[in-house]
């Protein structure tokens, strides 16, 4: 998803030359689609199977999404250029001696702000509340009157929105270009740590994962040859996973027999 | 549906085998079972009932260790311990059906039927995937023996079926058929009749019956009709919040005013 | 073999096929075997053990249950000491026992489970005689007193055996071929059942001919599934097998007996028609299900059949083009649907105990099922006439079994003689005197006539055949069985002895109709309520007419059209005694049962309440209360084929 | 319809236990083992030996491998190419350092070490299931191959860590040609077939079953979930193990570490979903068909493209061509999870039940 939203917004800004402003909702208007499209071919005729066919499902379609975006955009990496200097803040080069780019003091922001954003929407909003009661149970969520097509578009909307600015930020950063998936999967370790259905854990999980690989890279990767950050995270959910299957801020379940 | 009374008397209720002893259980702040003591005696039939919510399948997850109590200690054949460990309760001959079928879907019954006998296998994985000796000839044994638990229970014609497919009632005969394959001592049964007709009731009824005359089991089971349970238990236990109220032979319990009060007079 | 008695044909086979499979039963989910010197050896020891217990030559052993090997044992155990089986319907309540278990002064009884252990124990007070029971099956008797294993009964066998090493086979030698062998007891359409007492030597020349009539070798088996009281079932479960010394096969249950049956794969086989009727509806209600492509297969090839399949059967000549369509049907269609109804390995199939309609005969034999109608009775080891091969007609019953003399009476009965006669009804010398002539010819109560050179066309019961006022012939059951041919109808039953005019009861066939309903979209809460819908009766209706037509056809049966009828309310039951054991329809207790609604047929009523007391499966009974309606059927063109007559 | 099973009866046990109880089904195994073992090394080509049949079979070792995991036991793995990376390597350390090493035993060791490495992989899976699980083998995937890399003890200080694999030579008979190489796979995977069936049909594969099924009343009836899980994690990366040394021995020759990647364990769960979990037929199915599509895929591409030549003088645009496997792949994953989640075999079997009851539906 991330990946189809940072190629389309590129695609449609540099092929056909659009504003950054056009471009942005177009994309957004196309992931939503996308989205419901996904929603109603793909997932709802999962909804009563197994967690791994659903997490299958959504391997299959991330490799269709893949497939079919390289098709239309090609498979070259592009430069996503935001307006953004990548250059060192100088102030604080000079105040403090820390090397912070200007590019990710940007990026750190606007995350921050979408996180508290979404935190607010879940919680406070009636949306936002009709949302988590269907992810608890659908049949229960139906029945008190909740329309659950409204519901999976908005659904969709958010997280569309959600994954261009990721797909953005990191784009920008590094390129867009097909690793961006296996980034999609260190989102895993990030969930598991912080606990599902759980906006705080996510945001706790990311920043962990985030610093203990960096972390680890450089205390622990000299000792064994260095590379460790690409499976640090996922022997630290694992260890994790050991000592509290539920997640940092996951609900503990009782199983009913 | 009298056919018992006046069969129970020759059956010979033996000794103690099963004490429970002051079991409380919690799950978080909700008590479940508080402070309950009983005993069951070998060969007989035992029965636990009490509204919604009384306990009833809290107290058989303690009995076959899928629970562990906060404070209590179990024996079993004489064995005194704090706890029950599921798998040590199966080995020594405790096994039990769920109140919601519990079934192993992607299976005949015929190997539903067969797990129930895993405990008696004995052969090494490399015996099993070469199916030769000691692998084989246990395949062939055991299996006789499930053939017999499938005559027992008449679900002849339904042996190769997917238990899926099965209506409920002969489900929940599959499960008590996997239970009996296990040859236990203790029988612990949820609900057995929920959910059946009055023939599929009077079968159940038969066949709970007759494995505890056939193979001298000991059963202890929950039963919401009150009918079935006055009719073919030994001695009831009435729980009613987790808390024992009244316990004894069924004529006992049906002239104990506190168990009138708490359930019996009403609605049942 | 003129000195064979079951016993010595037994011991015969133990000999020359020791190691060969006598008896299959399907027990605990694989065939189990017994061979021949294994079953001589089971019998042996039943022998010995009833002798132990105190059985002597000339007692009557009681055998309640279904098909199980020990069952069949323990007959060939009781004859072998000079005794007499008496095999009684399993399925009878208790209450029935206690005539035929009275009626044979029966002490010993050889019962198959629990079941069948407790009607007995309630029969027992008014039974003195009764002093052994010997079970099959110890499921849920342990705590029986009165009651002993056959196990028990075997082992005291072997020690009797073991201490007196001559007595069996001094025994075996004891018997004569004109002993009584079993006594077998008719149904009873009318009054009380009778003991067919029948010797030896009436049912090995009976199974003789049968043999070698159908070539049956060693190498044949059989399904055995029927009542083992029934005459069928003994001829060929029990003579039959030790005759030719073929296989005989036990179900696991009444469940299974299709899916036995399958497994199997029986070379011989034996049902009432019923049975070949209920596997045709299901054929068709299945194929109905079937995709378009499959359901035009079945259509087209069964249509094939239905012109070529008989005469390839019988190997007449065909057309090469016919029988290449044939061959390619045989490859679609007949020959995997002989093989789901597990009759892939038939070579001949027998129906017999009632009529079978001339399409469904027609259908079983043009897929390649070689199904052959038999004629006879109880008191003719089941054995009169018989259907060669290539020489099968669909009307008529066949020609004299090897060995049988017969005749047509005055009044248009059946008359036979020969070796496979009862010897007497048990106990009834004025009923053996009333139906066994001074020439020694057995009234069969059956009118009948030949037709093309000694075929045998079996009419109606003698004594049913009556008039109409009008003086034409009115034969009931004639009528009923062409009523009954349609899969619609289960059971029908006609009025018009000494009326204007025919009328009929008409029950339908649940499975059939309701299916037919189901396709229409009709609900229907049960059979009381299917009966009594409008469609139903435009069902039912077309039905009896198509039958009228027929009728008209036929010269002196064109007056018997079916003018009016109805549709019963509740199914006609044997508990309600509405039909005997073997599902034959009581006449007499029907008419007077409900008069009511014979007089609205008469009367020309449209609608007639009625009231009736039905017995639940449980033995608990009920009323059924119902307004039924009741239809007309157009007559056809009586007085054209007045004329033309 | 070709079935013809009346008659088929069984007096014993082991006659109604044996692995084809249809006598029509004993048939089609002997015809098809005859067609493997002597119809094909007379008619196939070395490109049918080298480039489909030799992967296909070693895919479908792999495939079955994940399927005791996953199909019988339940446990999502991500792991597989991971356990062959750890097959292949030891296997070629078995043979480099151990001098007379039998080239059969170096492979049986191999996959012991890498079901020794999915025993440790496995350990969460006493407390994690589903979803969660995924993860663990994730660290798997990442740390074996990151491990096989850093480490250049594992590929003997090769600068590039790429191994060759020794010449293989069993009893003195040399299996260098393509035909000799097809023999020795396709024996050796019919070997493990077998004794997969053999174990799925006995106590521990229902054990395996019971445990995906339904764990509580597993645990209840004594089974223990942790031994039996554990159990399944080692047998099925022993499988991947002998696959992975097969993988080197047979089909590539040399192989590197990043050979192993996520994506092929991608490929092989993918075999797994395809093919049907839960069915050893299924495996087979699974591996031949994923490892034919984009043979045919790019047979197909290249027919269209000689047909746009000839009409337009134009063909597809590469982007088209190289992204179709994935866009088909992704879209015939998503279309078996929808409409036979019980992948090809499932198929398979439908029909045979159809054939067994013609001319009834059911």
């Amino acid at each position: 998803m991330v990946f189809f939203a940072a190629l389309t917004f590129v695609g449609l800004q540099q092929e056909s030359g659009l504003s950054l402003w056009l471009a942005l909702p177009i994309t957004l208007a196309a992931m939503v689609v996308l989205g419901l499209l996904i929603e109603r071919i793909v997932l709802r005729p999962l909804v009563n199977q197994p967690q791994i066919s659903l997490f299958m499902a959504t391997i299959g379609l991330s490799f269709l999404i893949e497939g079919v975006t390289q098709m239309i955009w090609g498979a070259s990496p592009r430069g996503l250029e935001l307006g953004i200097e990548d250059q060192p803040f100088d102030w604080l080069m000079d105040r403090a001696g820390l090397n912070v780019s200007q590019f990710d003091l940007f990026a750190a922001v606007v995350s921050g702000a979408l996180v508290a954003a979404l935190a607010i929407f879940f919680q406070r909003t009636r949306i936002g509340r009709a949302l988590r009661a269907v992810a608890d149970d659908h049949q229960a969520a139906l029945s008190i009157g909740i329309p659950l097509q409204y519901i999976w578009a908005i659904v969709w909307a958010v997280a569309g929105f959600v994954a261009l600015v990721a797909g953005l930020m990191w784009g920008a950063r590094n390129g867009v270009q097909y690793a961006l998936t296996f980034t999609a999967l260190k989102a895993l370790p990030v969930l598991i740590l912080g606990g599902f259905e759980s906006i705080p854990g996510a945001i706790v999980g990311g920043l962990i994962v985030g610093a203990s690989e960096k972390l680890a890279e450089v205390y622990i990767g000299p000792h064994v040859g260095g590379g460790i950050e690409g499976w640090f995270p996922y022997v630290l959910a694992l260890l994790f996973l050991l000592v509290r299957p539920e997640g940092l801020f996951g609900e503990k379940r009782i199983d009913r027999v | 549906m009298s056919l018992s009374s006046s069969m129970n008397n020759e059956r010979g209720v033996g000794e103690i085998i099963l004490q429970l002893d002051s079991i409380s259980l919690a799950f978080g702040g909700i008590k479940a079972l508080s402070e309950i003591s009983f005993d069951v005696r070998e060969h007989e039939i035992r029965a636990i009932i009490g509204p919604n919510g009384a306990g009833k399948s809290s107290m058989l997850n303690v009995i076959n260790g899928v629970y562990r109590p906060q404070q209590g200690t179990i024996a079993f054949h004489g064995q005194v311990r704090r706890d029950m460990n599921t798998h040590h309760a199966a080995a020594q001959g405790i096994a039990r059906t769920f109140q919601n079928i519990a079934l192993f879907k992607g299976m005949s019954v015929l190997d539903n039927i067969m797990s129930g006998r895993n405990l008696k296998m004995r052969a090494t994985l490399v015996e099993q995937a070469i199916y030769w000796g000691r692998a084989r000839r246990e395949e062939l044994e055991n299996r006789r023996r499930v053939e017999e638990v499938i005559d027992f229970l008449e679900i002849q014609h339904i042996r190769k079926t997917p238990v899926g497919r099965l209506p409920y009632g002969l489900q929940k005969r599959v499960e008590l058929a996997r239970a009996l394959a296990a040859e236990p001592t203790l029988l612990l049964l949820d609900e057995p009749m929920a959910g059946m007709n009055v023939e599929e009731k009077q079968d159940m009824c038969r066949f709970v019956l007759d494995v505890n005359e056939q193979y001298g089991t000991t059963i202890v089971l929950i039963e919401h009709d009150m009918g079935v349970v006055m009719d073919i238990s030994d001695r009831v236990v009435v729980l009613d919040y987790g808390k024992k109220i009244g316990d004894g032979t069924p004529d006992e319990v049906r002239a104990n005013q506190t168990v009138i009060d708490a359930y019996l007079g009403v609605a049942h | 073999m003129n000195e064979a008695t079951f016993p010595r044909l037994l011991l015969e086979h133990a000999k020359l096929r020791g190691n060969r499979p006598a008896t299959r039963e399907k027990d605990l989910g694989i065939w189990q075997a017994w061979t021949w010197s294994q079953v001589a050896a089971e019998v042996r020891a039943l022998a010995c053990g009833l002798a132990a217990h105190g059985f002597r030559r000339g007692m009557h052993l009681a055998i309640i249950g279904d098909n199980r090997p020990r069952l069949y044992w323990s007959m060939a155990a009781a004859q072998a000491l000079g005794g007499i089986a008496v095999p009684m319907y399993q399925d009878a309540p208790a209450a029935e026992f206690v005539y035929v278990l009275g009626d044979a002064e029966i002490a010993y009884a050889i019962v198959e489970d629990q079941e069948q252990v407790d009607k007995v124990i309630e029969a027992m007070p008014e039974i003195p005689t009764l002093k052994h029971i010997y079970y099959d099956d110890p499921r849920g008797l342990r705590n029986y007193q009165a009651v002993t294993s056959i196990d028990r009964l075997l082992e005291d066998g072997r020690h009797y055996d073991a201490a007196h090493p001559d007595f069996f086979d001094a025994e075996v030698a004891k018997g004569h071929p004109d002993d009584v062998s079993i006594m077998l007891y008719t149904s009873g359409t009318t009054g009380k059942p009778k003991g067919v007492c029948q010797t030896h030597r009436a049912f090995i020349v009976s199974a003789q001919g049968g043999c070698s009539f159908d070539k049956l070798t060693p190498d044949d088996s059989i399904l055995s599934y029927l009542p083992m009281a029934w005459v069928g079932d003994h001829l060929f479960s029990y003579a039959q097998w030790l005759v030719a010394g073929f296989t005989i096969n036990c179900p696991e249950s009444a469940d299974t007996v299709m899916t036995d049956l399958r497994e199997i794969g029986p070379t011989y086989y034996f049902a009432p028609p019923r049975i070949f009727e209920n596997l045709l509806t299901q054929v068709m209600i299945r194929m109905e299900d079937a995709s378009a492509v499959k359901r035009w297969l079945f259509r087209h090839f069964t249509g094939v059949a239905r012109r070529v399949g008989p005469e390839i059967v019988d190997r007449k000549p065909v057309s090469i083009i016919d029988r290449l369509r044939y061959a390619l049907g045989d490859l679609l269609v007949y020959g995997p649907l002989r093989n789901v109804l597990g009759m892939s390995r038939i070579r001949v199939a027998y129906t017999a105990g009632a009529a079978i309609g001339p399409d469904l005969f027609r259908f079983y034999r043009s897929i390649g099922v070689n199904l052959k109608q038999l004629y006879g009775s109880t008191e003719t080891c089941a054995y009169v006439c018989l259907q060669p091969d290539g020489g099968v007609k669909f009307d008529t019953v066949g020609e004299a079994a090897p060995g049988v003399e017969i005749r047509i009476g005055d009044n248009g009965e059946v008359l036979v003689r020969g070796p496979m006669l009862l010897k007497e009804y048990y106990k009834r010398p004025d009923a053996t005197a009333e139906s066994i002539d001074a020439g020694g010819f057995f009234h069969t109560g059956d009118a009948g006539v030949f037709v093309d050179g000694g075929q045998l066309k079996i009419i109606d019961r003698a004594k049913d055949v009556g008039k109409l006022a009008t003086g034409a012939m009115f034969a009931p059951n004639y009528i009923e069985n062409k009523l009954k041919f349609f899969p619609h109808i289960k059971e029908a039953v006609a009025f018009g002895n000494g009326r204007d005019h025919v009328c009929a009861f008409i029950n339908i066939d649940m499975g059939s109709v309701g299916n037919w309903a189901e396709r229409r979209g009709i609900a229907y809460s049960g059979y009381t309520d299917l009966a009594a819908k409008a469609e139903v009766y435009e069902l039912i209706r077309e039905c009896v007419e198509q039958v009228n037509t027929e009728l008209a056809q036929e010269g002196e049966l064109a007056d018997s059209q079916v003018r009016r009828f109805l549709i019963l309310h509740k199914e006609l039951d044997p508990d309600d005694d509405e039909l005997t054991r073997t599902r034959k329809v009581r006449r007499g207790f029907i008419a007077e049962k409900y008069a009511v609604l014979i007089d609205a047929l008469y009367a020309g009523r449209t609608v007639q309440h009625i009231e009736t007391q039905v017995k639940f499966e449980d033995g608990r009974s009920g009323m059924v209360a119902a307004d039924l309606r009741i239809s007309e059927a157009r007559v056809f063109g009586q007085r054209d084929t007045r004329k033309a007559a | 319809m070709l079935y013809r099973e009346a008659g088929q009866f069984k007096t014993t046990y082991a006659a109604d236990q044996q692995i084809f109880p249809i006598r029509q089904d004993r048939i089609g195994v002997v015809v098809l083992l005859v067609v493997a073992f002597l119809v094909i090394p007379v008619v196939a080509n070395q490109y049918w030996f080298s480039a489909i049949l030799v992967p296909t079979l070693i895919f479908a070792l792999a495939a079955l491998g994940l399927n005791i995991l996953t199909g019988y036991a339940g446990q999502l793995s991500l792991g597989s190419a991971a356990f062959m990376a750890v097959g292949a390597f030891a296997a070629y350390n078995f043979v480099l350092r151990v001098p007379g090493m039998p080239l059969l035993l170096a492979f049986v060791l191999a996959g012991c070490c890498a079901a020794l490495v999915g025993i440790v992989f496995g350990l969460p899976s006493l407390r994690i299931k589903g979803f969660y699980l995924a993860v663990a083998t994730l660290a798997a995937q990442f740390f074996v191959v990151w491990a096989l890399v850093k480490f250049p003890w594992f590929s003997n200080y090769s600068s590039s860590g790429v191994i060759t694999a020794q010449k293989m030579e069993i009893l003195g008979i040399s299996f260098d040609t393509p035909l000799m190489k097809y023999l020795l796979v396709v024996s050796l995977v019919a070997l493990l077939a077998l004794a997969a069936k053999n174990m799925v049909r006995s106590s521990i594969g229902r054990a395996w079953m019971a445990v995906r099924d339904m764990d509580v009343a597993a645990e209840v009836i004594g089974i223990r979930i942790l031994r039996t899980k554990l159990m399944a994690f080692a047998v099925s990366s022993f499988y991947c193990g002998v696959a992975g040394a097969l993988y080197a021995y047979a089909y590539l020759g040399t192989v590197e570490p990043e050979a192993f990647t996520l994506d092929l364990s991608f490929r092989i769960l993918f075999m797994v979903i395809i093919g049907g979990a839960a069915s050893i037929l299924g495996s087979f199915l699974g591996a031949a068909f994923i490892t034919l599509l984009p043979i045919l895929l790019s047979v197909l591409v290249h027919a269209m493209n000689e047909l746009l030549q000839d009409l337009v003088h134009a063909s597809l645009p590469a982007s088209i061509t190289s992204n179709m496997e994935f866009v088909v792949f992704g879209a015939l994953i998503i279309f078996f999870l929808i409409v036979e989640p019980h992948g090809l075999a499932r198929l398979w079997q439908i029909g045979k039940e159809k054939l067994r009851l013609w001319p009834f539906p059911h």
